[in-house]
């Protein structure tokens, strides 16, 4: 592990959304990089986490979530452990504008912006890592 | 508006006059706070005839893909019956998160709310 | 633990008090304290690590600092883990704008901005306590 | 200047003409950054007959005590020659610092440059 290194505790509640991607925001601000990176990474967490609280978690508000940055090198690697159904979304969806469906816009956000996406499905849920590179 | 009593928080202003519904939205919206909103606009399109729904997004610097998701939502419905959702005054960064969902060109982008009687 | 909480693996170089004051502040944000409150807050982080920095660990720059903040109830709790010399400050000193002596700011500091504020010696170090309440 | 060449990344511009050293700063100023700013400062106190030392902080969001540190520690200096440190342009954030650290006092704050003369 580098420091400095962000942890936090979180629960399956919407409203706890704000304050993981604004503190991972101000983490990255920190760690230099730049406006727009900072925005994509922030967009990310959001969508990441509410990905699990509706779709690992079925909606319930009870769950833990765990968030873990730290930098490695010129990478921020960011790691989101659920303990929910562990299901593998299909990645190969894309958004098609023409089918005006509300939702399905969460992952490719993550495929869209960040350098790195892999879901790796633990015994007990799901361990997601994604990784954003300054440019 | 009797209609429009109980608003949610991230609405300052909104209006119903002939076709066209204006709802001046603020502050962050995302996972926790689009339910609310999405019962004010949903609501708001199911009275009268409405067939231009404005969203005024001047003071949203942030919006996350539920927050799209209502808009897109709107947009169905209008288009039943032959409507549009036009979004004014928008952020970059909100507009960021329209051009990587590639929804830009479903919604009508304008400038602002004088624009959309002009379009 | 309520969540959300924040925890933060720090090492003892001034370079990183930037990245903890922003993250903490990010924080205070979300969970509703008001600007001048999130300043504070702020401010009493970074007087804290920077005492850490050079009182218990004699500005090496590789040691090992903790933080973790909560809310519990109206209040955010925050500590400061170090493994340094664990030697007590004296939280009696106070500032005389007189005698132009440049230091002494970071205890007052803490103290006049904090609502609570403990420091606790560990068999290998000190834990400082600080408590800050909305207003 | 000669003698003000390498500066650090926190001055934004430098000049010591006469009796009066001016400083312009920028960004947070942290136990990072403050002791390369000490260099900097107290280095150009020692070069001519500085009495007056402005240090122009409107582009300077943030500080922390080991920079406050660094400004009494240059008004020492200064005294002992007669001399006063004048700070301009405090953001708010920066005059409640040294409200709380009950230095706003011993520094002569004023709104900007152009007031130091008149002081
Ligand atoms: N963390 C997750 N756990 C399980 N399934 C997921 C997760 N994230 C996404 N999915 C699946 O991938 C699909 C697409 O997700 P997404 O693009 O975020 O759109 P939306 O959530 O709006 O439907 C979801 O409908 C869901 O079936
Ligand atoms: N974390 C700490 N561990 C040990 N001693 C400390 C610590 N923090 C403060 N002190 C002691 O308290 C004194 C006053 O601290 P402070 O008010 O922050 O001023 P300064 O650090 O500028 O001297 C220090 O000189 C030091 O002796």
């Amino acid at each position: 592990m580098t420091t400095p290194a962000l942890r936090m505790d979180l629960t399956s509640n919407p409203a706890e959304i704000a304050s993981a991607r604004k503190s991972i925001e101000a983490f990255a601000g920190a760690a230099g990089f730049d406006e727009r990176a900072t925005a994509d990474i922030g967009l990310c967490v959001n969508e990441a986490i509410a990905n699990i609280i509706r779709h690992a978690y079925g909606s319930a508000k009870d769950k833990p979530i765990e968030m873990h940055a730290d930098m490695v090198a010129d990478a921020m690697m960011i790691t989101l452990r659920d303990w929910g159904n562990g299901r593998m979304p299909d990645l190969n969806k894309s958004v098609d504008p023409n089918t005006l469906c509300p939702g399905g816009l969460g992952l490719p956000c993550l495929k869209a912006l960040l350098d790195g996406l892999k879901f790796e499905p633990q015994s007990d849920g799901m361990l997601l890592r994604m990784t954003k590179r300054k440019r | 508006m009797a209609e429009l009593q109980h608003l949610s928080t991230h609405v300052t202003y909104a209006d119903i006059t002939g076709d066209t519904a204006i709802f001046r939205l603020k502050d962050e919206i995302d996972l926790h706070t689009s339910p609310d909103l999405r019962t004010d606009i949903l609501g708001a399109l199911t009275k009268g005839e409405v067939k231009k729904l404005v969203l005024n997004l001047e003071k949203v610097p942030y919006v996350d893909s539920s927050a799209i998701a209502v808009m897109v939502e709107a947009l169905q419905k209008l288009r039943k019956a032959g409507g549009k959702v036009y979004l004014t005054n928008l952020s970059p960064r909100v507009k960021g998160l329209l051009e990587i969902a590639r929804l830009d060109s479903i919604f009508s982008v304008v400038a602002n709310e004088a624009d959309v009687a002009a379009s």
